[in-house]
C-alpha cells in the first residue's frame, strides 16, 4: 500500500506545559538512571537532592498551572486522555510534596542500610507519574496504566531491601494480590466499555445521559462498576480488600512504606473519585450503599485491629486503613452529589484529608525509620521505650504527629477529620459520621500506647541500649517540615480549605 | 467593654508561658519554676481584673472579642464572658498559681509545668469561647495535658487511669462533634454556615431533631461531669493523678461538664432539655446518693474525696435541670464552691501522702493530736464540703435545693438526704484519720508547713467569705441566669414557677 | 440598746476571733476569762435590750435589725437580720446568763487541760451560734445557728478526741442532728414555696390563710428537726452518749441551751402550729409525752451520774414538747427556763462531784459526799427538789403549768405526765442518796481506780462554786417568773403574749397542783425507802439499764444490714458499672484477636477473602441492583 | 438436515464469547486461590488477564470499535511488565529459599 | 457453521488449557497448558477480526512470556512436584469453589441478561479511524494504528514508562547484595 490514498493523519495536539510536572519527573528519573549507570561514583546524597529538586520543581510548576486554570478554566489534554483541572493540580502537588519529603528520608535510610543506587529514586519519580496519571485520568485505560505503573513500582520498591527476607515477602505478597485485583479492575473496565461503548469518561457520561434507564440499570455495567470498586478498594486499602496492607507496610523498607501510605493512597483515592464521581455519576445510588458499608467496615476494622498490634509499623498500617475509612466517608458524602453542579463538600474534604494525611504519615514513618535502627528491624513497641528521655525533641515531634493522627484539635489531623465529618453530616449521613468518630476513639488508644511507651515506660536494656538512634540531617528536616505543617494547618487551615473547595468549584 | 483583648490574653499568656517553659534550658530548674509561677500569677491577675471590670448589671456577654478564624467553615475566634462563666474563669485563674507553686512533681519539673500551663490555657479557652467549634477545640485540647500529667506524674495505676480518662471523654466528645456539625448545618438553612453560639441559639429546631442534637451534646458533658453511670473514670483518674492534677481535675475540669450542659445543652436546645429533664433529675439524684454511699465505703482517702465529687456534682445537675433562677444560680455557685473546697481537700490529701506515702485510711490515725493546725484546716474544709452553713458549700447546695423544690419537689426531697450522707462519710473518715491516739507510724506526722499554709489560706478565706457573704457573687451570676431562663421561656412553653405570694 | 441587738452575737464572735488569733498566747486561764467576759457582755446587752423592749407597748415589742442582704436570688430574698422580740430576748437572757456562769465554772473545771484555750474558743463559737439561732429573723439565719450549735456540740463532745468513745459520740451527735436538719430544710422549702418568704413574721402572718395540709407539712418537718436537736424519740439516742464531753459542755449545751432549741423553734412558729392543729400538735404532744415517760423509765436504772441527768434532760424536754403540743407555749418556755436553771445546776454539781472524785462517774463508787463537799451537796439538793417538783421550787410551777395544759389536751397525756413526774422524783432522789448519803463506797474503791495514792474527795475551788450558788438561788425563786395566782403574777405569760398568745384554760388549778405534789412526794418517799432505808430491793432491770435496747438496736442495724447495703453499693460500682466499662475494652480486644486469625499472613487466604468480597460485591450489583 | 440447518443457524454471538471469558476468568481466580507455587499463581493471573482480553475483543467486535483492541494491546504490555517484575521478585526470593511456596512466605502476619 | 466449529474447538483448547494450568502439579506442565490456552485465545481473536492482536498474542505471550516462565523454572530448578492432594487450609478449597462459581455465575448471568443492551450505545467513530474504510481487509492494523496514535497516544506513551519501570525494577531486584554477607534467612516457616 502506498501513502497516497491514506488521508493525512494528524495526532492530537499536545499542550506540553500542562504536562510539565509529569515531564519534569520523567526527565529526572531518566537522568538518575543514566547517572547511576554512567557515573557510579557520584556522591549518593545528590541523588536524593536531585529527586527532591524534581519534586519541588513540579510543585512550583503546579502553582503556575493552577493560575492558568483559574484564568482559563479546566480542559482536556492529549485526545481527552487527561483532565486538566484544579483537582489534578491538587493531586499533583500532594504527590510531588510527598516525593520531596520521602526522598530526604530515603537518602539517610539507604546509607544506613548500605543499599545503593539511584534506582529507588527513579522508581519514586516514575511511581509518582503513575499516581498523577491516576488522579488526572479521563480515560479508564489511561487510569489503568497509571495504576499499573504505580503498582509495579511499588512491588519492586517493597521488595527492594535485599537483606530483609520480610521485604521480599512483602514484595511478592503485594505483587500477587496486586495482579489479582487489577485483573478484576480490568474486567470492570471491559464491562463498562462494553455497555458504554468507550472507556473515556466524557463519552461515558454523554452516552448515558442519552440512553434509557433500562440500559443504565443493565446488569453488565453494574457488575463492571462493582469490579472497578474492587480494584480501587484494593489500592485504597478498603476492607475487605485491605489484607495486604499490614504485611506489606511492615515488610517494606520504612521510607517506602511511607511513600506507599502517602502517594499510594492519594493516587488511589484520586482515581476512585475520578471513576465514581466523574465517570459514573449515573450509578451513584447503586454504589453509595457499598461505599457506605466499606467505609464503616474500614474505619472500624482498621482501628480495632490496630489496638492489638505490638509492632509500630503494623499499628500504623492498620491506622492508615482506618484513615482510609475516613476518606471513604468523604467519598460517600461526595457520592450524594455525583454529577451535580454543586459538588458539596465531599470531594474537597477527601482531597484535604489526603494532603494532610500524607504529610502526617511521612513524618510519622520518618521517626519510625530513625528508631528502627540499622537493619530496619527495631520497629516493635518496646524499641520506642524511653524515647522521651533519650531524644525528647523527636519524641515530642512524634507525639504531635500521633495526636494529629488521633484527631486532636489544633493539629491538621483534626481539620481533616472535621472536614470529612462535616461533609458527611451535610449529606445527612449521621450514622457513618458517628461510626467514624467512635472508631477514631478506638484508634486513639493505639496512639496513646505509643506515647506511653515513649514518655512513661522506662527504656529497655536491649537493642536500644546497644545501638543508639542516629538523627540524620535530612530526616530531621523532613520531620521538622511535617510537624510544622501539621501545626500550621491545625491552627490556620482556612487557606487550604479554600484551595480544596476550588478543586471542585470549576468543572 | 474595653479595647484591650483581655480574654484573648487569658488564653495566650499561659500558652506562651507553656512554650517558654518547654523551650527553656533544663539546667536552670529554678528559673523554669519562676517563669511558670509568674505566668500563672499574671493570668490570675488578668482574671481578677476581669472580675473587677465586670459590669454586674449587664446580663449579656462582656469583653467580647471576635475575629474570623476559618472563613470557609464560618468559624470565628469569638470570646465572651458572662455571669455564668465569670467565676469559673476566676477560679481557673486562681487555682493554677496555687497548684503550680504549691505542689511538687517529684521529677521532670519542666515538662510538668509546661503541661500545667497548657492545661490552664485550654481550660480558660473552653470557659470563654462562644463559638462551638472553638469550644470543642479547647474542650478536646484539655485532654492532652491532663492525660500526660496523670500518666507521667501519677501513682501506681496511672497509665490505666489516664487512658481510661482520655478515651472515656473522647467517646463523648466524638459524638458531640457530630452533634456540633449537625447543629450548624441544620440551623444554617439557606444562610451562611456558622458555629457561633449566639447565632445558633436563635435557630429553632424541630423537637425531634433538637432532642437528638441535645443528646449528642449531653453525652459528652455527662461524661465530664460525671453523671451516673458514666462516672467510673473519675475515681481512677482522681486517685492516680498527682496532687496538682487531682486539684485541677476536681477543682476546675469537672465544671466543664456542668458549664457545658448549661451553656450549650440548655441554651441551644431548651425544648429538649425541658423534655428530658426528669431523666437528668433522676440521674442527678442517683448520683448524689450513690456517690455518697460509694464514698462512705472507700478505703482510700483520695478515692473517697473523688466519689464525694460525684455526689456534689449531682447537686449542680439537679439545679440546672430544675431550671429556676435559684437552682441554676445555686448550681453555678456550687461549681465554684465545689472547686474550692474539693480542691483544698485534694491539696490536704496530697500533703498527707507526701508525709506518710499512703492514702490508706487504715494507715492513718490520731493526726489531730500531733498536727492540730493541719487538722483544723482539714476540719474547716471538710465542714464546707459537708455543707455547714456559714461556709461556702452550704449556700450553693441550699439554693439548688430550695430552687429545685419549686419544680422538682420529690427529687429534691431525696436529694436533700445527700446532706446527711455527706456528713456520714466525711466525719467517719475524719474520725478514722484524725481522732484517736496516734500510733508510732503517725506520731511523727509533721505540722502544716508555711508554704502549705500559704497555699491553703486563700482557699479557706474564700470558703469562709463566700459562706458568710455570697451576695457579690450572686449579684453577678443571677442576671445571666435569668437571661438564660428567659431564653428558655421564649423557646418553650416553660414558665418559671414562683412561690405563692410572689408576683414574678 | 435594741438598735445594737447585733452586738449580742457580735461579742461572742469577737471573743471567738480573738481566741482564734491569740488563744495560745493568752493560754490558761486568760483565754477563759476573755471568753467569759464576752459572754457576760452579751448578757449585759441583752438586759439592755430587754428593758428597751419593756419600755415599749406590747404591740411594738418587735425590732428587726438588718445586718446585710444575704442570699438574694430571684424571688428568694433572705437578709442576715435579727429579730428582737420578747421571745428571742428571753432566750438571749438565759442563754447568755447561764452561758456566762458556765464559762466561769469551766475556767475552774478545765484548769490545766492542754487544750484549755481551744475549749473556750469552741464555747464562744457555741454562744455565737446559739444567739444567731434565737435572734434569727428568718428560718435561714436560725438554720445557720442551728447547724452552728450542732457543729460546736460535735467539736465539744469530741473535745477529748483521743478517746475513741468521745470521737464516736461526737460523730453520732452530728449525724443524728443532720437527720433532723434534713427535716428543717424541707420545712423551709415548703414554707418558701407556700409563702415565698422565710422570715418568721411573714410566715406567721401567712399562717392564718395557709392551707392546713401545707401548715402540717411545715410543722411536722420542722418538728423532725426539733426532734433531732432536742433529742426526742426517735432521735434521742445521741444525747446520753454526748455526756462524753466535758461536764460544762453537758451543762451548757446538752442541758440548758442547745437542746431546747427545738422547743424554741416550735414556739417561734407557733402560728403555723396552730394553723396545722390538730394533727401536728397532737403528734408533737404524743411524742413529747412518750419521750418524757420513756426517758424517765431509763433514768431509773442508770448508775453513771451524768447519764441519769442526761436521760432526765430528755424526759424534761419531752415535757416541754408536751406543752407545745398542748398549745401552752408559754408553759414550754417557762419550763425551759426553770429547767435551764436547775438542770444546769445539777450538771455543774455533778461536774463538781466528778472533779472532786478525780473523774469518777459511777455513782456506786460514791456516797456520803455531803460531808466532804458540803456546798456542792447543798446546791445539788436544791436542784433535786426543783426538778422533783416540790413546791415552792421552780420546777414545781413550770411542771404544773404543763400538766394543766396536758389535761386540757387529753387526760391520757396528763396521766403520762404525772407518772413521769413521779418517776422523776424517784430517780432524782435515788441519785441524791447514792451520791451524797449512805456510806462512803469510794473509800474501798479508790484502790483500783487510777487515782494517785489514797485520795480524798475534795470540795471544788470557789470559781466553780459561785455558779452553783447562783443557779441554786435561781432554781429556788425561778418559779416567780410566772406565778399562776392571777393574771398579774403571770409575768412571763404577759411578756410573751404578743408572740405566743395565751393558752387560756378554765380548769381549776389547785387540785392538779395538789395531785402533782403528791405524786412527787410518793416518788421521793419510795426512793428513800428503797435506797436509804433498804426496805425493798432496788428495781433496776437490765432492760431499763440498757435503755430498752433502743440504742443498741440502732447501732446493730447500722453496723450490720446498713453497712452491708453500703458495701454492696460500693461493690456494684467497682464490679458492675466499672466492669461494664472495662468489659467494652475487653470485647474490642477479643474481637480484634479473633479477626487477627484471618490475617494469617498467607497470600492465598487473602486472595480468597478478596474473592469473597468480589462475589458479594457482584451479588449486590448484579442481583440486587441489576434486577430493576 | 434440520439439525444441520439449526447448527448452521447457530452463530456464536458475542455473548458466547463473554461467557467463555467469564469461565476462563473464574478458572484463573480459582487457580490463584488453590495453587501454592508462586509461579503458577502468576500464570493464573495471566489466565485472568487473557479472559479480560478475550471479552475486550468480543466487545470491540460487537461495538465495531477498535478501541477495545487497542486496550488489549496495552493489557498485553502490562502483562509482560508484570511478569517480568514478578519473576524478578520470585527469583530474588527463590534464590534465597529454593522451593519456597506461597504458604511458606507467611512471616508477616497478625 | 464455520464460526461455531471454530468457537467450540478454540473454547475447548482454552478451557482444557486453563484447567490444566490449575491442576497440573508439575510447573512445566502447567506452563505448557498455559500455552494451549493462549493459542486458543489467539484463534478466537482471529475469529473476531483481530488479526494483529492474534499475532501479538502468539509472539509476545506464547513466545516471550511463557518461555520466560519455563526459563525461570529451569534456572532455579524449582520444578518440584506440588502435591495438590493436600491443602493446609481446610476452608481454602471450599472458598475457591464459592469464589470461582460465584464469579463465573454472576458475570455470565450479567452478560446473558444484558445481551441486548451491549452495543446499544454505539461509540462515535473518531475521525482518524473513520477515515479507514471498514471493508478494507488490512483495515484492522491501520485503524488500530491510527487509534493508537490519536486517541490513545498518551496511553501508548505511558506503556513506555511501564517498561522502563520493569527494566529498572528487574535491575534493582536482580543485583546481588554487595560484600555484606547475606543474613541467614532460615527463619522458621
Amino acid at each position: 500500500m502506498i501513502a497516497a490514498d491514506v488521508p493525512s493523519f494528524a495526532g492530537p495536539s499536545v499542550n506540553w506545559f500542562t504536562l510539565s510536572p509529569m515531564l519534569v519527573m520523567l526527565g529526572a528519573a531518566m537522568v538518575l538512571l543514566v547517572l547511576g549507570a554512567l557515573a557510579p561514583r557520584w556522591p549518593r546524597h545528590l541523588y536524593a537532592l536531585f529527586t527532591a529538586a524534581a519534586g519541588l520543581a513540579s510543585t512550583i510548576l503546579c502553582f503556575f498551572l493552577w493560575d492558568d486554570i483559574t484564568d482559563g478554566g479546566p480542559s482536556l489534554l492529549v485526545g481527552n486522555a487527561l483532565r486538566f483541572d484544579v483537582f489534578t493540580v491538587f493531586i499533583t502537588i500532594t504527590i510531588s510534596v510527598a516525593v520531596v519529603l520521602v526522598a530526604f528520608v530515603t537518602d539517610d535510610y539507604l546509607r544506613r542500610e548500605d543499599l545503593d543506587g539511584p534506582e529507588v529514586y527513579a522508581l519514586y519519580l516514575l511511581a509518582a507519574i503513575g499516581g498523577v496519571v491516576m488522579g488526572s485520568a479521563n480515560d479508564l485505560i489511561v487510569l489503568f496504566l497509571g495504576l499499573e505503573i504505580m503498582s509495579i513500582a511499588f512491588y519492586v520498591m517493597a521488595a527492594s531491601h535485599r537483606k530483609r527476607i520480610e521485604s521480599q515477602e512483602s514484595g511478592i505478597k503485594y505483587f500477587i494480590l496486586g495482579g489479582f485485583s487489577s485483573a478484576f479492575f480490568l474486567y470492570g473496565i471491559a464491562m463498562v466499555y462494553g455497555t458504554a461503548g468507550s472507556t473515556n469518561f466524557s463519552r461515558i457520561v454523554e452516552s448515558f445521559n442519552a440512553t434509557v434507564p433500562a440500559v443504565r440499570h443493565d446488569a453488565f455495567i453494574l457488575a463492571g462498576v462493582g469490579l472497578l470498586i474492587v480494584g480501587l478498594g484494593f489500592k485504597t486499602t478498603a476492607v475487605p480488600f485491605h489484607y495486604w496492607t499490614p504485611d506489606v507496610y511492615e515488610g517494606a523498607p520504612t521510607p517506602v512504606t511511607s511513600f506507599m501510605a502517602s502517594v499510594g493512597k492519594v493516587a488511589a483515592f484520586g482515581a476512585m473519585l475520578r471513576v465514581l464521581i466523574f465517570a459514573l455519576p449515573h450509578w451513584r445510588d447503586d454504589y453509595r450503599p457499598i461505599v457506605w458499608t466499606i467505609a464503616a467496615l474500614t474505619v472500624v476494622v482498621g482501628s480495632v485491629m490496630a489496638v492489638v498490634q505490638t509492632n509500630v509499623k503494623r499499628m500504623l498500617a492498620f491506622s492508615s486503613v482506618s484513615h482510609a475509612g475516613f476518606i471513604l466517608v468523604g467519598v460517600e458524602a461526595a457520592s450524594h452529589r455525583a454529577g451535580q453542579p454543586d459538588a458539596g463538600n465531599g470531594v474537597p474534604s477527601a482531597l484535604l484529608y489526603l494532603l494532610l494525611y500524607s504529610v502526617l504519615v511521612i513524618g510519622t514513618f520518618s521517626v519510625v525509620t530513625m528508631v528502627s535502627r540499622t537493619g530496619d528491624a527495631a520497629t516493635d513497641l518496646a524499641s520506642f521505650r524511653g524515647l522521651g528521655r533519650s531524644h525528647p525533641a523527636i519524641a515530642m515531634a512524634m507525639t504531635v504527629l500521633l495526636l494529629a493522627q488521633a484527631g486532636v484539635p489544633l493539629t491538621s489531623g483534626f481539620v481533616a477529620k472535621f472536614g470529612v465529618i462535616q461533609a458527611a453530616v451535610e449529606e445527612h449521613s449521621y450514622a457513618i459520621a458517628i461510626v467514624a468518630m467512635v472508631a477514631s476513639v478506638i484508634a486513639a488508644f493505639l496512639y496513646l500506647r505509643i506515647m506511653v511507651s515513649m514518655w512513661v515506660s522506662e527504656p529497655e536494656t536491649g537493642d536500644a541500649a546497644r545501638e543508639g538512634i542516629r538523627v540524620p540531617f535530612w530526616t530531621g528536616v523532613t520531620l521538622l517540615l511535617s510537624v510544622g505543617f501539621t501545626l500550621l494547618v491545625g491552627i490556620y487551615p482556612g487557606w487550604l480549605i479554600d484551595a480544596t473547595k476550588a478543586a471542585v468549584a470549576v468543572r | 467593654m474595653i479595647s484591650f483583648p483581655i480574654l484573648t490574653m487569658l488564653v495566650l499568656v499561659p500558652t506562651a508561658g507553656s512554650v517558654l517553659v518547654a523551650v527553656f534550658s533544663n539546667r536552670r530548674p529554678e528559673w523554669v519554676k519562676l517563669i511558670a509561677v509568674l505566668t500563672s500569677v499574671l493570668t490570675a491577675g488578668l482574671s481578677i481584673w476581669v472580675l473587677a471590670a465586670f459590669d454586674k448589671s449587664n446580663p449579656d456577654f462582656q469583653f467580647v472579642s471576635m475575629h474570623t478564624w476559618i472563613k470557609p467553615w464560618g468559624i470565628s475566634w469569638h470570646l465572651g464572658i458572662d455571669g455564668i462563666s465569670l467565676f469559673l474563669v476566676v477560679l481557673t485563674g486562681v487555682m493554677f498559681p496555687l497548684v503550680i507553686a504549691g505542689t511538687d512533681p517529684h521529677h521532670d519539673h519542666k515538662r510538668y509545668l509546661s503541661w500545667m500551663l497548657l492545661l490552664e490555657a485550654g481550660l480558660m479557652g473552653s470557659f470563654i469561647s462562644l463559638d462551638l467549634f472553638l469550644f470543642f477545640v479547647f474542650f478536646e485540647i484539655v485532654l492532652v495535658p491532663m492525660y500526660f500529667l496523670i500518666a507521667g506524674w501519677g501513682y501506681e495505676g496511672r497509665v490505666y487511669a489516664a487512658t481510661k480518662f482520655f478515651l472515656f471523654t473522647m467517646v463523648g466528645s466524638a459524638i458531640m462533634l457530630v452533634g456540633i456539625v449537625a447543629t450548624a448545618f441544620i440551623a444554617k438553612g439557606d444562610g451562611p454556615l456558622t458555629f457561633d453560639l449566639i447565632e445558633l441559639a436563635k435557630a429553632d429546631f424541630a423537637p425531634s431533631t433538637g432532642r437528638w442534637l441535645f443528646f449528642a451534646f449531653a453525652v459528652a458533658f455527662a461524661v465530664k461531669v460525671p453523671i451516673f453511670p458514666l462516672h467510673t473514670w473519675l475515681p481512677d483518674a482522681h486517685t492516680q493523678a498527682p496532687t496538682g492534677g487531682s486539684v485541677i481535675l476536681a477543682g476546675v475540669m469537672l465544671k466543664l461538664g456542668t458549664y457545658g450542659l448549661l451553656r450549650f445543652g440548655v441554651f441551644l436546645f431548651p425544648e429538649a432539655a425541658r423534655w428530658s429533664r426528669s431523666l437528668w433529675l433522676t440521674l442527678a439524684v442517683i448520683g448524689i446518693i450513690y456517690g455518697a454511699i460509694a464514698a462512705t465505703m472507700q478505703k482510700d482517702l483520695k478515692r473517697l474525696v473523688a466519689y464525694s465529687s460525684v455526689a456534689h456534682l449531682g447537686f449542680i445537675v439537679l439545679g440546672i435541670f430544675a431550671m429556676t433562677s435559684q437552682s441554676i444560680s445555686g448550681g453555678v455557685m456550687q461549681n465554684i464552691n465545689h472547686g474550692v473546697s474539693t480542691g483544698a481537700l485534694f491539696f490536704l490529701v496530697g500533703m498527707i501522702y507526701d508525709r506518710r506515702h499512703t492514702r490508706e485510711i487504715a494507715e492513718l490515725k490520731g493526726l489531730q493530736k500531733v498536727a492540730p493546725i493541719f487538722a483544723g484546716v482539714f476540719m474547716v474544709v471538710m465542714l464546707s464540703s459537708i455543707g455547714v452553713p456559714g461556709l461556702n458549700g452550704f449556700v450553693g447546695e441550699y439554693l439548688v435545693l430550695i430552687g429545685s423544690f419549686l419544680t422538682a419537689r420529690w427529687w429534691t426531697v431525696v436529694a436533700a438526704t445527700g446532706v446527711i450522707l455527706a456528713a456520714l462519710y466525711l466525719l467517719w473518715a475524719y474520725q478514722r484519720v484524725f481522732h484517736g491516739e496516734p500510733d508510732e507510724a503517725n506520731a511523727g506526722f509533721p505540722e502544716l508547713k508555711l508554704r502549705e499554709a500559704a497555699v491553703l489560706l486563700p482557699l479557706v478565706g474564700v470558703i469562709v467569705f463566700t459562706g458568710l457573704y455570697p451576695k457579690p457573687m450572686l449579684d453577678r451570676i443571677e442576671p445571666s441566669v435569668n437571661r438564660l431562663i428567659e431564653h428558655v421561656s421564649e423557646k418553650t412553653s416553660y414558665v418559671e414557677p414562683q412561690p405563692a405570694g410572689v408576683t414574678p | 440598746m435594741l438598735d445594737v441587738a447585733w452586738l449580742i452575737p457580735a461579742l461572742p464572735l469577737a471573743g471567738f476571733v480573738l481566741i482564734l488569733l491569740f488563744g495560745r498566747q493568752l493560754g490558761d486561764p486568760k483565754a477563759g476569762w476573755l471568753a467569759t467576759l464576752m459572754c457576760g457582755a452579751a448578757f449585759v446587752v441583752s438586759v439592755g435590750a430587754f428593758f428597751d423592749l419593756l419600755s415599749k407597748s406590747a404591740e411594738e415589742r418587735q425590732h428587726i435589725s438588718k445586718v446585710f442582704s444575704w442570699v438574694p436570688v430571684g424571688s428568694l430574698k433572705v437578709d442576715f437580720s435579727f429579730l428582737a422580740d420578747p421571745l428571742s430576748i428571753t432566750m438571749c437572757l438565759f442563754v447568755t446568763g447561764i452561758g456566762t456562769l458556765i464559762h466561769l465554772y469551766a475556767i475552774g473545771y478545765m484548769h490545766g487541760d492542754p487544750r484549755f484555750s481551744k475549749f473556750f474558743l469552741y464555747l464562744n463559737l457555741f454562744a455565737l451560734s446559739m444567739l444567731l439561732l434565737v435572734l434569727g429573723e428568718n428560718m435561714l439565719v436560725t438554720f445557720v445557728g442551728w447547724e452552728g450549735v450542732g457543729t460546736c456540740s460535735y467539736l465539744l463532745i469530741a473535745f477529748w478526741h483521743e478517746r475513741e468513745s468521745a470521737a464516736t459520740a461526737g460523730k453520732k451527735a452530728f449525724i443524728t442532728n443532720r437527720v433532723g436538719d434534713w427535716g428543717f430544710m424541707l420545712a423551709m422549702f415548703f414554707a418558701f414555696q407556700a409563702t415565698g418568704t422565710l422570715s418568721y413574721i411573714g410566715l406567721n402572718d401567712a399562717a392564718s390563710t395557709m392551707a392546713r395540709s401545707t401548715a402540717t407539712a411545715i410543722a411536722l418537718f420542722a418538728f423532725l428537726g426539733a426532734c433531732g436537736k432536742s433529742a426526742q424519740l426517735p432521735l434521742y439516742f445521741w444525747l446520753p452518749d454526748a455526756m462524753e464531753g466535758p461536764t460544762p459542755v453537758s451543762a451548757l449545751i446538752h442541758a440548758a441551751t442547745m437542746v431546747t432549741a427545738g422547743v424554741f423553734l416550735m414556739c417561734r412558729m407557733s402560728p403555723i402550729l396552730n394553723a396545722a392543729s390538730p394533727y401536728a400538735s397532737t403528734v408533737i404532744a404524743v411524742i413529747g409525752a412518750a419521750t418524757a415517760l420513756f426517758a424517765a423509765t431509763i433514768a431509773v436504772a442508770q448508775n453513771d451520774i451524768k447519764r441519769v441527768l442526761a436521760y432526765s434532760t430528755v424526759s424534761q424536754l419531752g415535757y416541754m414538747f408536751l406543752a407545745v403540743g398542748s398549745g401552752a407555749y408559754t408553759a414550754a418556755i417557762f419550763h425551759m427556763v426553770t429547767h435551764a436553771f436547775f438542770k444546769a445546776l445539777l450538771f455543774l454539781g455533778s461536774g463538781a462531784v466528778i472533779h472532786g472524785m478525780h473523774h469518777e462517774q459511777d455513782m456506786r463508787r460514791m456516797g456520803a459526799l455531803r460531808k466532804v463537799m458540803p456546798i456542792t451537796a447543798a446546791t445539788f439538793i436544791v436542784g433535786w427538789l426543783a426538778i422533783a417538783g416540790v413546791p415552792p421550787f421552780a420546777g414545781f410551777w413550770s411542771k404544773d403549768d404543763i400538766l394543766l395544759a396536758a389535761w386540757d389536751k387529753s387526760p391520757v397525756l396528763w396521766a403520762v405526765g404525772l407518772v413521769t413526774a413521779l418517776l422523776t422524783a424517784y430517780y432524782m432522789t435515788r441519785q441524791v442518796i447514792m451520791v451524797f448519803y449512805g456510806e462512803a463506797r469510794w473509800k474501798d474503791a479508790h484502790a483500783e481506780h487510777g487515782a494517785h495514792g489514797d485520795f480524798e474527795p475534795h470540795e471544788s475551788p470557789a470559781i466553780m462554786l459561785v455558779p452553783l450558788v447562783v443557779l441554786a438561788g435561781l432554781s429556788i425563786i425561778g418559779g416567780g417568773l410566772n406565778l399562776p395566782f392571777n393574771a398579774q403574777t403571770e409575768k412571763l405569760t404577759l411578756w410573751l403574749e404578743p408572740v405566743l398568745g395565751v393558752h387560756e384554760s378554765d380548769t381549776a388549778k389547785v387540785p392538779f397542783a395538789a395531785i402533782a405534789t403528791v405524786a412527787a412526794l410518793v416518788g421521793i418517799i419510795a426512793s428513800i425507802m428503797i435506797y436509804a432505808k433498804h426496805r425493798a430491793k432496788p428495781f433496776e432491770p437490765k432492760v431499763l439499764a440498757n435503755g430498752w435496747y433502743y440504742d443498741a438496736a440502732v447501732s446493730r442495724f447500722m453496723g450490720g444490714p446498713g453497712r452491708e447495703a453500703f458495701d454492696s453499693v460500693a461493690w456494684y460500682d467497682s464490679t458492675i458499672v466499672d466492669g461494664a466499662v472495662n468489659g467494652v475494652g475487653r470485647v474490642v480486644r477479643g474481637t480484634a484477636q479473633r479477626i487477627r486469625k484471618v490475617q494469617s499472613g498467607n497470600v492465598r487466604n487473602y486472595a480468597a477473602a478478596i474473592g469473597v468480597g468480589v462475589v458479594l460485591m457482584l451479588a449486590w450489583f448484579v442481583v440486587v441492583r441489576g434486577s430493576r | 438436515m434440520i439439525a444441520a440447518a439449526m447448527i448452521a443457524a447457530a452463530r456464536p454471538t458475542s455473548t458466547w464469547y463473554l461467557v467463555l471469558a467469564a469461565v476462563l476468568f473464574g478458572i484463573g481466580t480459582v487457580g490463584v486461590l488453590v495453587r501454592r507455587n508462586p509461579l503458577i499463581m502468576l500464570m493464573c493471573v495471566e489466565l485472568m488477564l487473557n479472559a479480560v482480553n478475550l471479552s475486550f475483543v468480543a466487545l470491540s467486535k460487537k461495538l465495531d470499535d477498535t478501541g477495545g483492541q487497542t486496550t488489549v494491546f496495552f493489557v498485553m504490555v502490562v502483562a509482560a511488565a508484570e511478569v517480568v517484575v514478578g519473576l524478578g521478585i520470585i527469583v530474588a526470593i527463590l534464590r534465597r529459599r529454593p522451593s519456597a511456596t506461597a504458604d511458606d512466605l507467611a512471616e508477616l502476619k497478625g | 457453521m464455520m464460526q461455531l466449529f471454530v468457537f467450540i474447538c478454540a473454547g475447548l483448547m482454552i478451557l482444557v488449557g486453563a484447567v490444566g494450568v490449575i491442576t497440573r502439579s508439575h510447573p512445566v506442565h502447567a506452563a505448557l497448558s498455559l500455552i494451549l490456552t493462549l493459542f486458543g485465545v489467539a484463534v478466537l481473536y482471529i475469529a473476531q477480526d483481530a488479526q494483529f492482536l492474534a499475532a501479538v498474542q502468539v509472539v509476545v505471550y506464547a513466545g516471550a512470556i511463557v518461555v520466560l516462565f519455563l526459563f525461570v523454572i529451569m534456572l532455579l530448578g524449582v520444578d518440584k512436584i506440588e502435591d495438590l492432594q493436600i491443602e493446609p487450609f481446610p476452608l481454602q478449597r471450599k472458598m475457591a469453589a464459592v469464589v470461582g462459581g460465584g464469579v463465573i455465575g454472576l458475570i455470565a448471568f450479567a452478560a446473558i441478561s444484558s445481551r441486548d443492551n451491549i452495543g446499544v450505545v454505539k461509540p462515535p467513530q473518531s475521525a482518524a479511524v473513520a477515515a479507514v474504510g471498514a471493508v478494507d481487509h488490512d483495515s484492522n492494523i491501520r485503524s488500530l494504528a491510527r487509534d493508537l496514535f490519536s486517541d490513545h497516544v498518551l496511553a501508548f506513551e505511558l506503556t513506555s514508562v511501564l517498561l522502563v519501570i520493569a527494566v529498572v525494577g528487574t535491575v534493582l531486584l536482580a543485583r546481588r547484595a554487595p560484600r555484606t554477607p547475606e543474613t541467614p534467612a532460615e527463619s522458621p516457616s
